[in-house]
């Protein structure tokens, strides 16, 4: 339950660098594209995020019935906390 | 053009969430819903829940804001179609996460993460 | 140095996301978006990527001159390995 | 229409890495890149070079890919116009890392990794 925080600020960080470069990108293709086309961008930059986010996250689940000890997810929590500057 | 209608208010009501006033927001994303449920669009029903939702989150109205997440799985239940399900599953964990109850976060979040892999 | 063989793995492993969902994307437009789209696409996915990866990249790297650890990089590094499954 | 040509080359070439065949890869950007330089187009230089590198990395010959990858970082200073850079030196670095030259990857590294905030 203690990488419960860390999950809730690696997604915002996430989230916020895709919203913000899928709107750049919106705006360079301008009003002349059509929905289907939007609606592939915005397929595609979420789809990109939650594959990159798979594993971390995965690996901050601790159900106490794999191999993985309860250590292990912790030190992964750590390490994400001191990579994605998550603490601040 | 009950559907343009519709549209154009959830794109309101984004502009809005964009240019932080989440309570204008709230007020499209709300007549959205309600003419969403009126023409029987599901996809669109959802995306109003969505942005209500995301707008609560935003006045930091968490409990409120778990109701119309929650609505967007109800809708995907009631019509066979998934869509949508993986960004609500997180935001309500999101939204639990705030409310301090770590407890369910984890669940939501196991449902959210359980989903990243897929298109 | 330990970590280079990390970073190459890890930028490939984000690679094949990336081209992989880009080119459904591309595929769901079809023919009829002009190249400014195209390339707008091609920029924002390596947009979010590229963003993503510099925490985790940056913490790799260790110069021996600011306050991070040799012990913290490796610990970083082994935590990438196992969330991103690297080693295979 | 040379320029057309070019375009077709080069997207010819992207087809051939996507379907595992480098070898023709290979020979398209090689035709693209001098149409480039023959029509003097820097950016499109920097496409079939990069093109090229790509090429040579997947038949493993990373010495020559390297030679390549560099060529797309000449291209950057004699125009003075570093789109592609970053690619570029993660490409090269990925090819030192192939060669066991880890010390030359590192120092790659560290020029792509500071570049990947930027736009």
């Amino acid at each position: 339950l203690e990488t419960v925080p860390t999950i809730r600020k690696l997604r915002a960080y996430a989230e916020q660098i895709r919203t913000s470069d899928l709107e750049k990108c919106l705006a360079k293709m301008g009003d002349n594209v059509n929905n289907n086309t939007r609606k592939a961008v915005e397929v595609l930059s979420r789809g990109i995020v939650n594959k990159l986010l798979h594993g971390p996250l995965q690996h901050l689940r601790y159900d106490g019935s794999d191999d993985r000890t309860l250590d292990e997810t912790l030190e992964n929590m750590h390490a994400l906390n001191r990579m994605f500057n998550l603490e601040t | 053009p009950r559907k343009q209608e519709l549209i154009s208010h959830l794109k309101n009501g984004k502009n809005f969430l964009r240019n932080q006033n989440p309570e204008n927001a709230f007020f499209e994303f709300k007549t959205a819903l309600d003419l969403a449920q009126n023409i029987k669009d599901p996809i669109e029903e959802k995306k109003a829940a969505r942005g209500l939702g995301a707008s609560l989150q935003r006045q930091g109205k968490h409990r409120d804001a778990i109701k119309y997440h929650s609505m967007v799985l109800s809708i995907s239940e009631r019509e066979g179609e998934d869509s949508g399900n993986t960004e609500a599953y997180g935001a309500i964990a999101d939204c639990y996460t705030e409310l301090g109850d770590l407890e369910k976060a984890a669940t939501y979040y196991d449902q959210y993460i359980a989903r990243l892999q897929g298109d």
